[in-house]
C-alpha cells in the first residue's frame, strides 16, 4: 500500500502545474472565472482553451504522440484530472471527441476517417456531440427508434435525440441509429459519424430545472450520412459501443476529485457561515451530518483509488465503475442538499442574490438533480452491480 | 369517533380543486414565474369570490368565522398547484394575530378588507444574515411623539409586490434579548426603498425592505409594545398548521404524477412502474403521504379546539412533513429520469418549493427546540 | 371531525376497565406480569384467562349474542384493544379461534361445525393455530405444497408447516392443503379444520432471534381428516381466504395503541436513564429521534383512526390496512433500535442482566425485527399499496 | 499509488481464512454461546499457531514487528465467522500500548507471552451505568506503600474467562474531572469477585470485577501516573483501526449470504433476487461495504504511518462503517424472510455483534466528537 507517487509522476505533475499557471485565462487562478454568456463566445472561449491544451502538449494526453498525445499513463491520466480539478480549469467542451470518438476512431476507424478527423478534435477545430438517449430510449438504450435507411449512396436519418450535451455547439455527432430490426432488440444498430451542419439537423436547448442549457433535443428530419461515415459494421454498433467502454480507463476519476475539493470548500463555508454569531460547524447536527459526509467523500476517493489499484494490474477496468459511479453521484447529492440547509433561511437566495458563493451552491444543488440520474441512472448501476459483480438474477423485460 | 373532514369542508375543497384545475393549477405558478401575474390576480380573485380569504375572519368582520381546519383542504390543492400568494402569510399568520391582539380600529381596518380580498399580509422578520430569534432583531424602532421612527433591513419578505401591509418585528429597545421586541402592520405606502431577491423558489418573488426613517403611527403597534416576540409565537401555531396542509397538497401531486408516469413510461419493455425500484419508491411516498395528511389534519383540528397538545402537534407535524415532501420531491425528479431535470416537467417546481419551505418563519432546529419544550422534554 | 366517544362508548369502556380490574390475574394491574415458563402451565394460565373473559361476557364481544358475544360495534372493539393495550393484558391465545375461525364458521361453517367448535373457542377450552405458510410459501402463499389426498372416506395430509404460533398449545388448526392442481396456482387449495392431537402431526419449536418460543414447524405425516372438516368448497379454499380477511375489522389496531404506549415508556425511560449525570433526553441528538417518533407513532394512530372513519362509513376495510401494518411494523422496529441506542453501552444487557426494565427493551427490539416479516413482509405490503391503492402494474411473477 | 494490501498480507488473509472455513466458521461462535468452549480454543490455538498474536508485537518481544495493515485481514475472516475472543482487546489495545509505555519489566512479563498465545488481556473500563468518559470512573486506587488498594466495581468486560491480565484505569485522584485517572495492568489471580453479565451478543460472555481491596503493585501501573487518559485515546486509534476491519469482515459474510439466498430462493415463481426490493438492498450493502473496507484499509494504513489524517479517519471511519454494519445486519434478516428471524440462520448473529459494537468502548457521539476534533473543526 503507497499513495506516493513516482518521481516521474511527480514530475508530470509539477510540468503540468507550471503549464497551467501560465496558460490559464488571465486570473483564472485567482477566482475570476466567468464565461461568456453568449453562446457563440462561449463557445469560441472553450476552443480557444482546447487549442491552447493542444498546442501546449496537453489536449489529449493518452493518445499516440502521432496524434499530438503523450501516451500518459492510467497514472498521469489521474494526476492530469487531479490537477485540472485543482484549478477548476474551464470544462472539456470536446470531452466526447477526446476521450469517445478518436481513441474508438484509433481503433477501429477507417483510415479516411482518422486523417479527417482526429487531429481536429485535438485542436477543437472540430467539436463532437453523442447522440444515444431518445425519448423513449433513456435507460434501454436498446429501444432506440431513430432510423437510417440506405437511399442510394446516402444513409437518410430520422428520429429524435436527447439530452446531447454541448449539441448547440458541436461540428459531428456520433449517433447510434438503427438500420434492421434483429431478433434482439440490440443488434440492429449503426453507429455513424455525423455532420451536424446540415439542413436535416435540428438543435433544440433543454432547459434544466438549474435554468442553465447544457443539454439539447437534436431533430432528425432527413439528415444525411454516408457509407464512409458508418464505425465498425453495419448493424453491429453494439459491439462499437461496448470497445468504446473499454477506454474510459479512468472512469469517473473527474467527479471523484471534484467531490473531495467541494467537500473541501463545504468545511471552510460551514466554518465561514454563522447563525446567531456561531459558526455553523460547531452545531452539533451541522458538525455530524460533516463527519458522515467526510466519510463518504474519503471514501469514494479511496474507493476508486482501489478500483484504480486493480485496473492498472489487471490492465483494464471491470465492472466496480457502477459502484464508484452511485456512490460518488449520490455523495454530491447529498453534499449540496446540505449545503444549502445549512445556510437556514438563506440557502434559497439565488443567481446574484445569493447569501455566499455566488449562487455556487444552489447551482450546484440543482444541478446535482442530474447526477443520479445522467451516465447510467442509480436504478440502473444498482442493478448492474448486484448482476454483474454479485451474480444476482437478471432483471424483468432484460 | 369520527377522524374524517366533514360534507362541507370537503365540499369546498372540491370547488377549489375545480377552480384550480380550470386555471391551469401549475400553469398559474409558471406565468407568475415569467412575470406575467394577471393569471395569478384572476385566480386569486376566483378564490375570493370562492370565500377563502374570509373563512378565519370573524363574523363580526365580515368573515366566516371557521377555523384553520375549514382552510386545510383549499391549503392542500394550492398546495398541489404550487400556487404563488400570501395566502398563508394572510389568513395563517395575520388574522388570527389581528383577532386577538388587535385594536378594535386596527380590526376595522384589516379583517374586512383581508375578507373580501382586498388586503394582503407579508411578513417582513429576519434580517440580512440573521436568524429567526429575538436576538437577531436589529431594525430599531425609536419612540418620538405619537410615532415610531424605523431604521434598518429586512430581508427575505415575500410578494412585496402583493402585499398591502407588512407584519414586522422591530427592535423596540436596545437590549439585544428577547423582550424587546414589538410588532407593528406597517402600511406599504410608508415603505420606499425595496429591492428584490432571487429566490430558488421562483413562486416566491423575494425582497429586501429598507427601513430608512420610516415613521409608523403607534396605533399600528399590534398587542403590547414590547411583547412582540410572544405575539409571534403565537402566529407560528396557526401558520405552521396552514403550513402542514399545504405541504401535504404538494405531496399529493407529486405521488399523483409519480404514479402515472411509472404506469405510461415504457423501459426494457415493461412500464417502469412494474420495476420495484420505481414501485417501492412510489409506495414509500404514499405511506408518508397519508401519514402527513393525518397529522396535518390533526395539527389544524389541535389548533381550533385549543387541544392540549395542540403545539406539539404542530411543530412535530411540520418536521414530519417538510421532511416527507423533501424526499418525495427529490424522489420523485429520479423516478422521472432526465425528463423531471427539466424545466419542463413541474417536479422542479416541488423541489424548490420543499426548499423554501425548509427554514421559512423558523428553522427546522427551532421547530425541534419548541416540539421538545412543548412536550416537557 | 371529533376525536371524543359518545356515552354508551364510555359506559362500554368504563365497564371494561371496572372488570378487568377486579378479575386480571393477582397483581397483574401493578406490574407484576410474569407468565410460567413451563409449558403446560403457561397453557393452563392463558385458557384460564380466556376462560375468565368468556365468563365475564368479554371473550369475543363482536360475535352474536347466541354465541356468547355482545354484537360490539367496530368502537367497541377498538375501546376493547385500547383498554387490553391499556393494562397490557395477558396474550390472547386463542386469536385464531376467536378473530378467524369462529367468525368464519358462522358465516360458512357447516350446522355440525358450528356446534363442535364455537363455543369451545369462545370459552378457551380449544386452542386454535392457524397452518398457512410453508418453508417455500412464504410471502407467495399460493405454492403451497402440503397435500390433502382422499382415500376411502379419509383424506390423507403430508406436508410441512412454518410459522404455526402457538402450534405448540393448539388442539386444532385452520389448515391449508393442495386438494388438485389448478392451472392457477391459487386455485385446488382445500380449508380443512384438522385435529392437532393424532399420530400424523408433529409440532417442533422454532426458536426466534430473542430466544424465545413463539412459532413452530408442523409436520404433517398421513394426518388425517374428513370430509366434515373441510370449510367451504374443495378446491375453493382462496375464496375461504378472501372471506376471512373481510372478518379482521380491527385491523392492525392493537400494535398502533402498543406502539402508541410503548412511545409513552420510551420518553420516559429516556428521562429516567442518565449519562454523566444528565438525562439522555436533554441530548439534541436523542431529542430530536424522539420528536421523530413522536410523528411517526401519533401519525400511525391517526393514520388509523382516518381509516377507521373509512371503514366506519362503507362498512368494510379497504386496501389502507396496507399502509397501517407498514408504517407501524417498521416505526416500532425503530422505537427499539432506539432505545437500545440510548441505554450506550449498556443498552446490550440482556436478560436478568438488563441495565432497566427487566430486559423488556432489548427483547422487544429483538422481536421487532419480525414485525416487518410477519402478517405479509414490509415488501408485500409496499406491493399491495402500490397495486390496489395507487393503481401501478401488477409485480413480476404475479 | 498502489491502494491495495500486499502478496504478504493477501496470503495471510487466505490462510487465516482456510483455517476458519476448516474449523466450522460460524460454528466456533455457536459452541461458544452454548458453552462449549473447546471449539474456540481449539480456533485459538490454530491461529496462534498461524501466527496472528505476534503480528504487531515488536521482534524484540518475540513479534513478527509488522503493524496492524498486517492485522486486517485476518480480522475481516474473524468478522466474519463472529468469532469470539480478545483478538482486539489483546493486539490491538494492549499490545500498542504496552509497546510504547510500558517499562521494560512489563514488555519482558507481558508482550512474549502474548506472541506465544499464552496470555490475554480484556479492558475493564467502564462502570454500571457509567460512561467511557474519565469522569464517570470511580474505582479508586489508593496508594500504599508499593502498592495501589483498588476499591469499586468495573462492568461489561469482556470475556473474563478467557482473559489472564485486564487494563483498568483507576481514579488515583480525589478529583472527578479528567486528569487523575492511571491505568493498570492487573492480573487475573488478584481479583475474587466476578460476576457474569447476560449480553445481546452471546459470543462475548460479559462480566462484572468487582474490586474489594484488591492490591496492585506500581510495578503494574502502565505509563505515568494520573496519565491514564491520554493514554486509554492513544489505544483507542489503534483499537478502532482494528474493530473497523472486523466490522467490514462481518459485512463481507453478510453479503455473501445475503446474495446467495437471493440466488436460490424462489417465491412467486422467481428467485427473490429478480426482484429490485431485493436485489437493489443488496447492491446497497454492497456499496457500503466496498465504502467501508476502503475506509478500514485506509485508517489501518494511516495508523501505521502515523499519517497526519489518521485520527479523522479512524474515528470517522469506525463511525461509517458501523452504521454500514447496522444497516446490512438488518437489512439482511428482512432479506431471509422468517427463517431470517430464527436462531437456526446466522443472521442474528451479525445483528447481536452489530449491536455490541455500536458503544464498545467509545459510543457513537463521543466518536463524532473525537474526529471533528481531530479535523480542527
Amino acid at each position: 500500500m503507497d499513495f506516493s507517487f513516482s518521481k516521474k509522476e511527480e514530475k508530470f505533475r509539477q510540468e503540468l502545474r507550471t503549464w497551467l499557471e501560465e496558460n490559464l485565462p488571465q486570473g483564472w487562478l485567482h477566482g475570476d472565472r466567468e464565461l461568456p454568456e453568449d453562446i457563440n463566445e462561449y463557445s469560441r472561449f472553450l476552443r480557444d482553451w482546447q487549442r491552447k491544451l493542444y498546442e501546449g502538449g496537453w489536449g489529449a494526453i493518452a493518445w499516440p504522440k502521432a496524434y499530438g498525445g503523450r501516451e500518459a499513463s492510467l497514472i498521469e491520466e489521474i494526476i492530469y484530472q487531479q490537477e485540472m480539478v485543482r484549478v477548476s480549469a474551464p470544462p472539456l467542451v470536446n470531452y466526447v471527441g477526446i476521450h469517445m470518438v478518436a481513441p474508438l476512431l484509433m481503433q477501429m476507424g477507417s483510415g479516411e476517417q482518422k486523417s479527417a478527423y482526429i487531429t481536429k478534435i485535438i485542436s477543437g477545430e472540430e467539436i463532437w456531440c453523442q447522440g444515444y438517449s431518445e425519448p423513449n430510449a433513456g435507460s434501454d438504450l436498446t429501444a432506440i427508434q431513430t432510423t437510417a435507411v440506405k437511399k442510394g449512396d446516402r444513409w437518410v436519418i430520422n428520429g429524435q435525440k436527447v439530452w446531447t450535451s454541448f449539441g448547440h455547439l458541436a461540428d459531428r455527432c456520433f449517433l447510434l441509429a438503427r438500420t434492421s430490426k434483429g431478433e434482439k432488440k440490440h443488434h440492429g444498430i449503426t453507429v455513424f459519424l455525423l455532420d451536424m451542419h446540415q439542413e436535416g439537423v435540428e438543435t433544440r436547448p433543454i432547459i434544466q430545472m438549474d435554468g442553465e442549457h447544457e443539454f439539447n433535443e437534436v431533430y432528425l428530419n432527413d439528415a444525411i450520412a454516408y457509407d464512409s461515415d458508418i464505425v465498425g459494421e453495419i448493424d453491429r454498433g453494439w459491439q462499437v459501443m461496448i470497445a468504446l467502454l473499454m477506454h474510459e480507463r479512468t472512469g469517473i476519476g473527474g467527479q471523484v476529485f471534484t467531490l473531495e475539493q467541494q467537500f473541501q470548500d463545504l468545511v471552510t463555508m460551514a466554518k465561514e457561515w454563522t447563525e446567531d454569531g456561531q459558526s455553523v460547524i460547531k452545531k452539533e447536527s451541522v458538525r455530524n451530518a460533516l463527519i458522515d459526509l467526510y466519510a463518504k467523500s474519503r471514501g469514494s476517493l479511496l474507493n476508486y483509488y482501489r478500483n484504480l489499484t486493480k485496473t492498472l494490474k489487471k490492465g483494464q477496468p471491470g465492472s466496480e465503475g457502477s459502484l464508484d459511479k452511485l456512490i460518488v453521484s449520490e455523495a454530491t447529492q447529498e453534499l449540496f442538499a446540505l449545503s444549502l440547509s445549512i445556510q437556514g433561511p438563506h440557502g434559497i437566495l439565488w443567481k446574484q442574490d445569493a447569501a455566499i458563493g455566488d449562487s455556487y451552491w444552489q447551482n450546484k444543488y440543482l444541478y446535482s438533480f442530474g447526477m443520479t440520474i445522467g451516465g447510467g441512472t442509480s436504478e440502473v448501476q444498482r442493478n448492474t452491480i448486484a448482476e454483474r459483480i454479485l451474480g444476482l438474477p437478471k432483471d424483468l423485460g432484460r | 369517533m369520527d377522524f374524517a373532514l366533514n360534507k362541507e369542508q370537503e365540499l369546498f375543497g372540491s370547488y377549489v380543486r375545480k377552480y384550480l384545475t380550470e386555471q391551469g393549477t401549475t400553469n398559474i405558478a409558471r406565468a407568475f414565474i415569467n412575470g406575467d401575474r394577471q393569471r395569478f390576480d384572476q385566480a386569486f380573485q376566483g378564490l375570493v369570490e370562492l370565500g377563502y380569504p374570509s373563512i378565519n375572519v370573524s363574523e363580526d368582520y365580515a368573515g366566516m368565522g371557521l377555523g384553520l381546519l375549514d382552510m386545510v383542504l383549499p391549503l392542500e390543492e394550492m398546495g398541489r398547484s404550487v400556487l404563488p400568494g400570501l395566502f398563508l402569510e394572510t389568513n395563517s399568520f395575520a388574522v388570527p394575530l389581528i383577532e386577538k391582539y388587535g385594536t378594535e380600529k386596527q380590526k376595522q381596518k384589516y379583517l374586512p378588507a383581508i375578507a373580501d380580498g382586498s388586503l394582503q399580509i407579508s411578513v417582513a422578520w429576519i434580517e440580512p444574515k440573521g436568524s429567526y430569534k429575538a436576538s437577531s432583531i436589529q431594525v430599531s424602532g425609536v419612540e418620538k411623539g405619537d410615532d415610531f421612527v424605523l431604521n434598518g433591513v429586512k430581508s427575505l419578505v415575500a410578494d412585496v409586490e402583493l402585499a398591502d401591509t407588512f407584519l414586522v418585528p422591530i427592535r423596540t429597545t436596545s437590549s439585544s434579548h428577547e423582550e424587546g421586541i414589538s410588532l407593528f402592520l406597517v402600511d406599504k405606502a410608508m415603505i420606499k426603498n425595496v429591492t428584490q431577491q432571487q429566490s430558488i423558489d421562483e413562486t416566491r418573488k423575494l425582497s429586501q425592505i429598507h427601513f430608512e426613517d420610516v415613521i409608523v403611527n403607534k396605533e399600528q403597534l399590534l398587542g403590547e409594545l414590547n411583547e412582540g416576540d410572544n405575539i409571534l409565537e403565537e402566529g407560528l401555531l396557526s401558520f405552521n398548521a396552514s403550513i402542514c396542509a399545504i405541504m401535504v397538497g404538494c405531496m399529493a401531486a407529486i405521488v399523483d404524477m409519480a404514479a402515472e408516469y411509472a404506469k405510461i413510461r415504457e423501459q426494457f419493455g415493461q412500464p417502469i412502474g412494474r420495476f420495484q425500484a420505481i414501485k417501492h419508491a412510489i409506495a414509500n411516498m404514499k405511506v408518508d403521504l397519508e401519514l402527513s395528511r393525518s397529522l396535518s389534519y390533526y395539527a389544524n383540528w389541535a389548533y381550533d379546539t385549543a387541544a392540549e397538545d395542540r403545539q406539539e402537534s404542530i411543530f412535530a407535524g411540520r418536521i414530519f412533513i417538510h421532511n416527507a415532501l423533501q424526499k418525495a420531491a427529490a424522489a420523485n425528479v429520479q423516478i422521472h429520469g432526465g425528463i423531471g431535470f427539466t424545466e419542463e416537467l413541474d417536479c422542479h417546481l416541488y423541489v424548490k418549493r420543499a426548499r423554501y419551505y425548509e427554514h421559512y418563519l423558523g428553522s427546522r432546529e427551532s421547530y425541534y427546540e419548541k416540539a421538545a419544550a412543548a412536550l416537557g422534554w
